[in-house]
C-alpha cells in the first residue's frame, strides 16, 4: 500500500509547499475572520475523515490479509450485523459533528457586521469594477482591478454583474460569492493582517475568465485613509510636452469612447476608470504587471496578452502611443 | 453445452396476453405517463417559480381569456365517459365497440386541436414578451404536443381496427391508449387552473 | 464481432467529417480577436439616390462579407451599439432623432460597406463622423449589426433576444427587409 | 434408458435448430442494421461508448498539456473552452451514463431468465438516436461549431447574447438526443426487471446489479425531464425569443441551474449505482459467498435515490440563497453518505468471511475502494456550506468528482468488463495485461488527480485555460499532466488487451468464475434467444451449488418468438407474450428524428415540417406486417 503512503507524501509536501509559497491566494493561509472560521471546517473534516479512511482501508487489507492462502474466514452472521449497526451510527455521530461545526462557523459568515466599509464590486467581461460607496456622494469614487481594505474593520461588498455570472473569491479573506445578473449578493470580510493578495473570479465567464484577477490590499487605518483620500482626488494635470499630447490624443480619439479620467473630457465608462491608473499595481485585470513597458505593449495590441478581451488594438503612430503611454503613467 | 435441466413446470397452457401489469404495452404506457408527468411537474414548478419575480402576475398583459379554454375543459371532461366505455369494451373484446369508439376518440381528438388552436389566439400575451408569457405557451405546447400524439395513436389504432386482424393484444393496446388519454385530460385540468385561475387569484 | 462495427461506423463518421471540416470550415463561428482585414478603398456612397441612365453599381468590399458572415462580429456589433450610445439617436433602431435602422429605407446605401462608410464619415443632417473614435473593425462590426436590425444578416448568425430589457425584437425573428431606397444600395451583398 | 436419454438428447437437438431459426437475425449488413437482439446492441452501444470515452480522453490530455505549465500557448481560449466543455459533455452524456446502460441492456435480460429486453425495437431506436446524437456534437466541434459554456452550460454565459452563433444550440440538442436514448432504456429496464424476470425470482431474490438498474432507471425517469426542460427552454431563448432565463424581463438565471442540477445531481448517482451493483457481483463471486446484509444493500440503494432528489442545492451555495435553506441541504447532503458507507461495510464483510480470488475483476473493484471512499471524503467535505464556498468551481472539485465518478464508476466498470467479457464474447482477457492496465491506471490517476486537491486549496479556479506561475500551481500541475499519460497507457493496454482476446483469447466455459446468477447459466455467448427453456429460480443465487440441475419450465413456443411475463413480486408466471422481429423502422425513425431535431437548431418550423415524415415512419413501425404473425400481422 505504497500507495496510499505516495498519497499522504504528496498531501504534506504539498501543503508544506503551499504555505510555503503561496499567502496571496490560499484558503490555508486565511487573514480574515471568515476564512479563519472555514479553516476550522476544514480542520475537523480532516480529522475525521482521514481516520476513517484509513479505517476503512485497513479493514479491507486485513479482510484480505487474514483469508490468505484460501482460509475461510468465520464470523457469525449475528456479529456482522451489530458490525454494521455500529459502523453506522459511528458514521451518522461524526457526520452530525461535522454538520453542527459546519452550521455554526456558517453562521459566523453570515454574522451581521457593525461601521463596515461599504464597496460596490460590478464583475464585467473581463474586469472588476470597484466603487467606494458613501452617504456623501462627493466622496464616493471609482476604481478597478484593485480593491483596498483597512485592517481590523470590516468590510460589505455589494456584488452586482454588469453581464454574465461572475463569482468573486479572495481565499484568503473568505469563500466566494458568485455575482449574478438580476440578483443583489452581498459579501462580508474582516481582515486581520496587512499585506497585499490576490482574488479570481471563480466561476467560468467566457474567453479570459483565467484573466479575470483582482488585486487586494489590506491597509493599516491611517494607510486605508490616505490611499482613500487620494484616490477621490481628480487626475494630475500633465506637465511635461509628451505627456500633454498624451492627454489630448487620449480625449481626441477612440481612448475616451470607454475609459473615464475624472477632471478630463474623457468620460467612457464601458471600460476601467483610469482616473489614478499609474497607482495600480496591475494591469488589465492581473493580465500584465504595470509598468510603462507593460502598459505600451499592453495598448499597442490587447489582444495579444487577453485575447478576446473587448479593448481593441487602436491605430496610433509611434509618436502618440508613446505619449499616451507618458501621460497614463502620471496618472498616480 | 449448458449444465443440466430438470424441468419443474410447464408454460404452453398460459394466454398470449394480458391486460394490466402483466403485458408489456401497459408497462411502456406507465412509463411515458411518468416521464411526462415528471415534466409537466417540473414546467408547473418553473411557472411558480417566476412568479415572484413579477410585481404582478400577468406582469402588464391581463390573463388568458376564459371562453376557449374552459370550453376546452369542459369537452375534455366530457370526452372521458366515451373513453371509460372504450375501455370496458375492450376489454370484453367488442371489436365493432371498439371500431367505433376509436374513430369517435379520434374525432374528438381533433375537435379539441381545434380549440387548442383557438386557445393560443386568446393568451393576450406572446412568448416572447415576458417570462410570464414564455412559461404560459411552454406549458400549452407542452400538452398540445401530448394531446396531438395521443390523437395520432388513436387514430392508427382505429385504423388497424378497420383494416388489419384484431387480437387480444390489439384489444389491451386500446386499454392502455385510454389509460393514456385520462393522463391527458387530467393533467390539463390541472394546466387549465394553473395557466387560466392562478393570474386570477394572484 | 458485431460489437466492432459501431466503433468503425463512428471513426470512419469522424474521418469523413474531419475532411469535411478541413474543407468547409464554419466562417460563422470564427471568434476573431486580431482585428481583421481591414478595407482599404473608401467606398464613395453618393449623396443623391438620382443618377441618369442605368444604375451603376459599385463591387461589395469583400471586407464587408467577411463581418456580414460572422456571428461573433455581430455580436460585438450590437454590443458597441449600446456602449457607444447609438441608441440615443436611433432609439434601438427604432429611430428618434436619427433615421430609424430597421426598415428598409436607407438614405445613404444599405450595404455593409456603404453603412461602415456612413459611421466613419459621418452624413449631413446629424450623423456624425466616427472616424478615429472607433477602430475599422469596430466600426464593421456595428455596420454588421446595423444591417441585422432589419433582418439582413443570414438567420444562422443572427443574435437572438439579448439580456437585459427587451427593446427590440429577437434578431432572428426579424421578417428581412432587402435595402429599397438610396443609390445601388437596391443591390443587397449576396449570402453565401 | 441410453436410448431413452438419446431421444430426448435428439429432441432437444430440434428444439435448438427451432429456437435458432426462429430468434437468428438476417444474414449480413442488413441484419446488423435490423438487429433487435438485447445482446447485439448492448455490445454495440458498450463499444460505441468506449469511442466516446477515448475521444474525450483525448481532449482531456490536449487541455493537460496546456496546462502542464503556466502562461503555455498550445491552446488559446477559445479551443481550451471548447474542448473543456466538449470533454465534460461526452464524458457525462455520451459515455458515463450510456456505457452503464449498456452492459445493463446487455447483462439484465439474461440476469433475470428473459428471452430479450422488455422493448426491444425500442432498445434499437435508442441505440441509433444515442450514435446520430453522438457524432451531430462531434461533427459540430470539428466545424468549430463546440460547445463554449462548459458541460453544465449556465445562462447568460450561453445565452445567444454572449455565446453567438450555433455552438450552444447543437450542445443543448445533443443533449435531447442523449436524453431520449437514456429514457428509452430507462423505461426497458423498468419493464423488463418488473415484468419479465423468472419464475420464483421474488423481489428478495432479485441480483443487486438488477436491484440498482432498476432503482436508477427510476431515477434517469424522474430526472432527466428537468434536463430536457431546461435544454428545450434555452434552445427557445436562443431561436424564438422566449425569456426563461432574462432577468431583465421577469425571467432568472437561476431557473437554469435549479432544473440542471435537478437534473445535475441525481445523474451523478445515475452513473455510479450501477456501479454498485456491478462490485456486488464481482464480490459475491470472488469471495464464494452470498452478499451480507442484502436486505440492508437494497435498502441502501433505495435511499441513496431518494436522498439523491435532495441535494441538488449543494450545487450553488455560492449562489446567495438562504443561509437556513442552505444548511439543511448540508444536513441532506451529509446524509447520503451513510447508505454509501452501509454498502462499504457489507462488501468488507463479504470479503471478511468468505474466500476471496484475488482476479482482474475483483482487482478493480479494491481500486475502487482506496479510490471511492477518498473521492467520498471530499464529497463530505464539499457538502458543508462554508468549506464549499471556499472550495466550490476549484480543482478541489474537480479532484472530488473525478475520484468519485472514475474511482466510484470507471474502475468498476473496468472490473465488470473483465468480469462479463467472457459471457460478451466466449473468450478470457488476458490476466496478465489485466494486472499491468490496472496498476497502471491506479497509479496513474492517483499521480493525475491528488495533486489537484492541493491546486484547489491553493486558490487555482477550474475551467482557467492558463494561470500565472509564482503562484505555487507550477509543479503541481507538471505532476497532473505527466500522470494523464500513464492513464493514456492503461488504456492503450486495456485495447490491445480486447483486440489480442478477441483474436487468440483463452475459451471461456459458461461459468468461467463459478458465478451465482442465472447469465452464466447459459452458453457464451449465448445463443439469440438466451435460453433454451426459461429457467426458474429458488434461491438468491440461482447457480449455487454449482453442480446442481438447473430447474427449467417448459412450453414457450419455439417457431416464433415468445417471452415469458411473469407478476411483479412473486414472479408467478403469467403471459406468452410475442416478441417483435427484428426491424429496420426503428433506425428509420432515429434518422427522422436526428433530422428533425437538426433542422430545429437553425429554425422552429424544423419541429412542424420535421414531424411529418417521423410520424410516418412511426406507423409503418407500429403497422401490423405479413412478416410478423406473432404481432397480429398474419391473417
Amino acid at each position: 500500500m505504497s500507495l496510499r503512503g505516495l498519497r499522504w507524501g504528496l498531501a504534506a509536501a504539498g501543503s508544506a509547499l503551499l504555505s510555503a509559497c503561496n499567502t496571496v491566494q490560499s484558503a490555508l493561509a486565511p487573514v480574515a475572520d471568515e476564512s479563519r472560521a472555514i479553516v476550522r471546517v476544514w480542520d475537523l473534516m480532516l480529522w475525521i475523515c482521514g481516520p476513517m479512511y484509513l479505517l476503512v482501508l485497513l479493514a479491507l487489507g486485513y479482510a484480505l490479509w487474514r483469508n490468505r492462502g484460501n482460509g475461510h474466514g468465520r464470523a457469525s452472521e449475528r456479529t456482522l450485523w451489530f458490525g454494521l449497526l455500529g459502523f453506522t451510527v459511528l458514521t451518522a455521530g461524526l457526520l452530525t459533528v461535522l454538520t453542527a461545526q459546519s452550521y455554526v462557523q456558517d453562521r459566523r459568515l453570515h454574522a451581521p457586521v457593525s461601521d463596515p466599509v461599504n464597496v460596490r464590486i460590478t464583475a464585467k467581461q473581463w474586469w472588476w469594477q470597484v466603487e467606494y460607496l458613501d452617504a456623501d456622494p462627493s466622496k464616493q469614487f471609482t476604481t478597478a482591478n484593485e480593491l483596498h481594505l483597512p485592517v481590523d474593520r470590516p468590510a460589505r461588498i455589494e456584488l452586482r454583474s454588469a453581464d454574465v455570472i461572475h463569482s468573486l473569491w479572495i481565499p484568503v479573506l473568505n469563500g466566494k460569492e458568485d455575482l449574478i445578473p438580476g440578483h443583489a449578493n452581498t459579501i462580508t470580510m474582516t481582515p486581520r493582517k496587512v499585506g497585499r493578495y490576490r482574488g479570481q473570479c471563480a466561476e467560468f465567464c467566457g474567453l479570459q475568465h483565467a484573466n479575470m484577477a483582482l488585486d487586494v490590499r489590506i491597509d493599516d487605518a491611517a494607510g486605508f485613509a490616505a490611499w482613500q483620500a487620494h484616490q477621490r482626488t481628480p487626475a494630475a494635470t500633465p506637465t511635461t510636452p509628451s505627456a500633454i499630447a498624451g492627454r489630448n490624443d487620449f480625449t481626441a480619439m477612440a481612448c475616451a469612447m470607454c475609459h473615464a479620467i475624472d477632471g478630463t473630457d474623457a468620460g467612457g465608462v464601458v471600460g476601467p476608470n483610469l482616473t489614478h491608473l499609474a497607482s495600480r499595481h496591475r494591469l488589465a485585470a492581473g493580465a500584465l504587471p504595470l509598468d510603462r513597458g507593460t502598459l505600451e505593449t499592453w495598448i499597442l495590441d490587447p489582444q495579444r496578452h487577453k485575447p478576446g478581451t473587448n479593448m481593441p488594438a487602436v491605430p496610433l503612430q509611434p509618436q502618440q502611443l508613446s505619449d499616451i503611454t507618458d501621460y497614463l503613467m502620471t496618472l498616480n | 453445452m449448458s449444465r443440466a435441466e430438470s424441468v419443474v413446470g410447464d408454460l404452453s397452457e398460459l394466454p398470449d396476453y394480458n391486460f394490466g401489469s402483466t403485458s408489456l404495452g401497459w408497462w411502456g404506457t406507465i412509463g411515458f405517463m411518468l416521464i411526462e408527468g415528471m415534466g409537466f411537474v417540473l414546467a408547473i414548478g418553473a411557472y411558480y417559480y417566476l412568479l415572484p419575480y413579477e410585481s404582478a402576475w400577468p406582469p402588464e398583459q391581463s390573463p388568458p381569456s376564459l371562453l376557449w379554454g374552459t370550453l376546452f375543459t369542459a369537452v375534455a371532461i366530457a370526452s372521458e365517459i366515451p373513453n371509460a366505455w372504450i375501455k370496458r369494451r375492450a376489454k370484453n373484446y367488442d371489436l365493432p365497440a371498439v371500431r367505433f369508439g376509436l374513430v369517435l376518440m379520434t374525432l374528438v381528438g381533433v375537435v379539441l386541436l381545434g380549440l387548442r388552436a383557438m386557445e393560443f389566439t386568446a393568451l393576450n400575451v406572446r412568448w416572447d414578451q415576458n417570462a410570464y408569457g414564455s412559461i404560459v405557451w411552454a406549458l400549452m405546447a407542452l400538452h398540445t404536443l401530448h394531446m396531438a400524439t395521443d390523437t395520432f395513436d388513436s387514430g392508427v389504432l382505429g385504423a388497424i381496427a378497420w383494416l388489419k386482424k384484431f387480437d387480444g393484444r390489439k384489444f389491451s393496446d386500446v386499454a392502455d391508449n385510454a389509460m393514456y388519454w385520462h393522463f391527458i385530460v387530467w393533467s390539463w385540468v390541472v394546466l387549465y387552473v394553473v395557466v387560466y385561475w392562478t393570474p386570477r387569484w394572484m | 464481432m458485431s460489437s466492432r462495427f459501431p466503433s468503425e461506423v463512428a471513426r470512419a463518421a469522424v474521418i469523413t467529417i474531419a475532411l469535411v471540416a478541413v474543407l468547409a470550415g464554419c466562417e460563422r463561428e470564427r471568434r476573431e480577436y486580431h482585428s481583421s482585414p481591414t478595407s482599404t478603398a473608401q467606398p464613395h456612397s453618393r449623396l443623391s439616390g438620382l443618377q441618369p441612365g442605368d444604375m451603376l453599381t459599385t463591387p461589395v468590399d469583400p471586407v464587408g462579407l467577411h463581418y456580414e458572415n460572422n456571428a461573433y462580429h455581430i455580436a460585438q456589433g450590437g454590443r458597441l451599439f449600446r456602449w457607444f450610445n447609438c441608441n440615443g439617436c436611433h432609439g434601438n433602431g427604432g429611430g428618434a432623432i436619427g433615421p430609424a435602422l430597421m426598415d428598409a429605407q436607407w438614405r445613404y446605401g444599405g450595404r455593409i460597406d456603404q453603412i461602415h462608410a456612413s459611421i466613419l464619415e459621418g452624413r449631413p443632417n446629424g450623423m456624425p463622423s466616427w472616424r478615429g473614435k472607433m477602430t475599422d473593425q469596430e466600426a464593421w462590426q456595428l455596420a454588421a449589426y446595423v444591417r441585422a436590425l432589419s433582418g439582413n444578416v443570414r438567420k444562422d448568425a443572427a443574435p437572438s433576444r439579448r439580456e437585459g430589457m427587451e427593446a427590440t425584437p429577437p434578431l432572428t425573428r426579424v421578417p428581412s427587409q432587402p435595402p429599397r431606397a438610396g443609390d445601388d444600395s437596391a443591390q443587397t451583398v449576396p449570402a453565401p | 434408458m441410453a436410448t431413452s436419454d438419446s431421444t430426448i438428447e435428439s429432441q432437444r437437438e430440434r428444439g435448438r435448430e427451432a429456437l435458432l431459426r426462429t430468434w437468428s437475425d438476417r444474414p449480413g449488413f442488413m441484419g446488423w442494421l435490423t438487429t433487435v437482439d438485447h445482446k447485439r446492441v448492448g455490445r454495440r452501444y458498450i463499444a460505441t461508448a468506449l469511442v466516446f470515452f477515448v475521444i474525450a480522453g483525448i481532449l482531456a490530455m490536449l487541455m493537460r498539456i496546456q496546462l502542464s505549465q503556466p502562461e503555455n500557448n498550445f491552446l488559446g481560449p477559445d479551443r481550451y473552452n471548447q474542448m473543456f466543455s466538449m470533454h465534460g459533455s461526452m464524458m457525462m452524456f455520451l459515455f458515463a451514463v450510456p456505457v452503464m446502460e449498456a452492459v445493463a441492456v446487455y447483462i439484465v435480460p439474461l440476469m433475470v431468465g428473459a428471452r430479450n429486453i422488455s422493448f426491444p425495437r425500442l432498445n434499437a431506436f435508442s441505440y441509433w438516436i444515442y450514435l446520430f446524437g453522438g457524432i451531430m456534437i462531434l461533427a459540430a466541434f470539428l466545424l468549430d461549431v463546440g460547445p463554449e459554456a462548459g458541460w453544465t452550460g449556465y445562462v447568460p454565459l450561453s445565452s445567444s447574447d454572449f455565446s453567438a452563433g450555433k455552438r450552444t444550440d447543437f450542445w443543448a440538442q445533443m443533449i435531447t438526443f442523449t436524453e431520449v436514448a437514456a429514457l428509452c432504456i430507462a423505461v426497458e429496464l423498468v419493464a423488463t426487471i418488473l415484468a419479465m424476470r423468472a419464475p420464483g425470482m421474488t423481489l428478495r431474490r432479485i441480483p443487486l446489479f438488477a436491484w440498482s438498474m432498476l432503482i436508477v432507471s427510476l431515477m434517469v425517469i424522474f430526472a432527466m425531464p428537468a434536463v430536457m426542460l431546461s435544454s428545450s427552454f434555452l434552445i427557445s431563448d436562443r431561436l424564438v425569443g422566449t425569456q426563461f432565463y432574462n432577468a431583465g424581463e421577469g425571467g432568472d438565471p437561476l431557473l437554469w441551474q435549479h432544473l440542471f442540477w435537478f437534473f445535475g445531481h441525481p445523474e451523478v448517482y445515475i452513473i455510479f449505482m450501477p456501479a454498485l451493483g456491478m462490485i456486488s457481483s464481482i464480490v459475491e463471486t470472488f469471495s464464494r459467498r452470498p452478499i451480507f446484509g442484502y436486505t440492508a444493500m437494497v435498502l441502501a440503494l433505495v435511499a441513496t435515490g431518494f436522498l439523491a432528489f435532495g441535494l441538488w442545492v449543494h450545487h450553488m451555495f455560492a449562489t446567495g440563497l438562504p443561509p437556513l435553506g442552505n444548511s439543511f441541504y448540508t444536513a441532506a447532503s451529509m446524509m447520503i453518505a451513510i447508505p454509501s458507507g452501509v454498502q462499504i461495510f457489507c462488501w468488507i464483510a463479504t470479503l471478511w468471511t468468505g474466500k476471496p480470488i484475488i482476479t482482474v475483476p475483483l482487482l478493480f473493484v479494491l481500486g475502487f475502494f482506496a479510490l471511492f471512499v477518498l473521492g467520498g471524503m471530499t464529497g463530505v467535505m464539499v457538502a458543508s456550506v462554508p468549506l464549499d464556498l471556499q472550495v466550490h468551481d476549484t480543482y478541489f472539485v474537480v479532484a472530488h468528482f473525478h475520484y468519485v465518478l472514475i474511482g466510484g464508476a470507471v474502475f468498476p466498470l473496468m472490473g465488470a468488463l473483465y468480469f462479463w467479457f467472457p459471457k460478451f464474447t466466449g473468450r478470457m482477457l488476458s490476466e496478465a495485461l489485466g494486472r499491468l492496465q490496472f496498476w497502471l491506471f491506479f497509479i496513474g490517476f492517483n499521480v493525475t488527480f491528488f495533486p489537484m486537491h492541493i491546486l484547489g486549496l491553493m486558490g487555482m479556479p477550474r475551467r482557467v485555460y492558463t494561470y500565472p506561475s509564482g503562484l505555487g500551481w507550477d509543479l503541481p500541475n507538471m505532476i497532473a499532466s505527466l500522470g494523464s499519460w500513464v492513464i493514456a497507457g492503461s488504456v492503450l493496454v486495456f485495447a490491445f488487451n480486447v483486440f489480442y482476446a478477441l483474436r487468440a483469447g483463452r475459451p471461456a466455459g459458461d461459468n468461467p468464475w463459478g458465478a451465482p446468477t442465472l447469465e452464466w447459466a447459459t452458453l457464451s455467448p449465448p445463443p439469440p434467444y438466451n435460453f433454451e427453456e426459461m429457467p426458474v429460480v429458488r434461491g438468491s443465487e440461482p447457480l449455487w451449488p454449482l453442480d446442481t440441475d438447473l430447474p427449467v419450465m417448459t412450453g414457450l413456443a419455439k417457431d416464433k418468438r415468445e417471452a415469458l411475463l411473469t407478476t411483479s413480486t412473486d414472479a408467478l408466471p403469467a403471459t406468452r407474450w410475442a416478441m417483435p422481429d427484428p426491424s429496420i423502422w426503428p433506425l428509420w425513425s432515429a434518422l427522422a428524428l436526428t433530422v428533425l431535431f437538426v433542422w430545429s437548431i437553425f429554425s422552429p418550423w424544423g419541429v412542424v415540417w420535421g414531424a411529418i415524415p417521423l410520424a410516418v415512419v412511426l406507423t409503418v413501425w407500429f403497422w401490423p406486417k405479413r412478416s410478423e404473425p406473432s404481432l397480429g400481422g398474419g391473417e
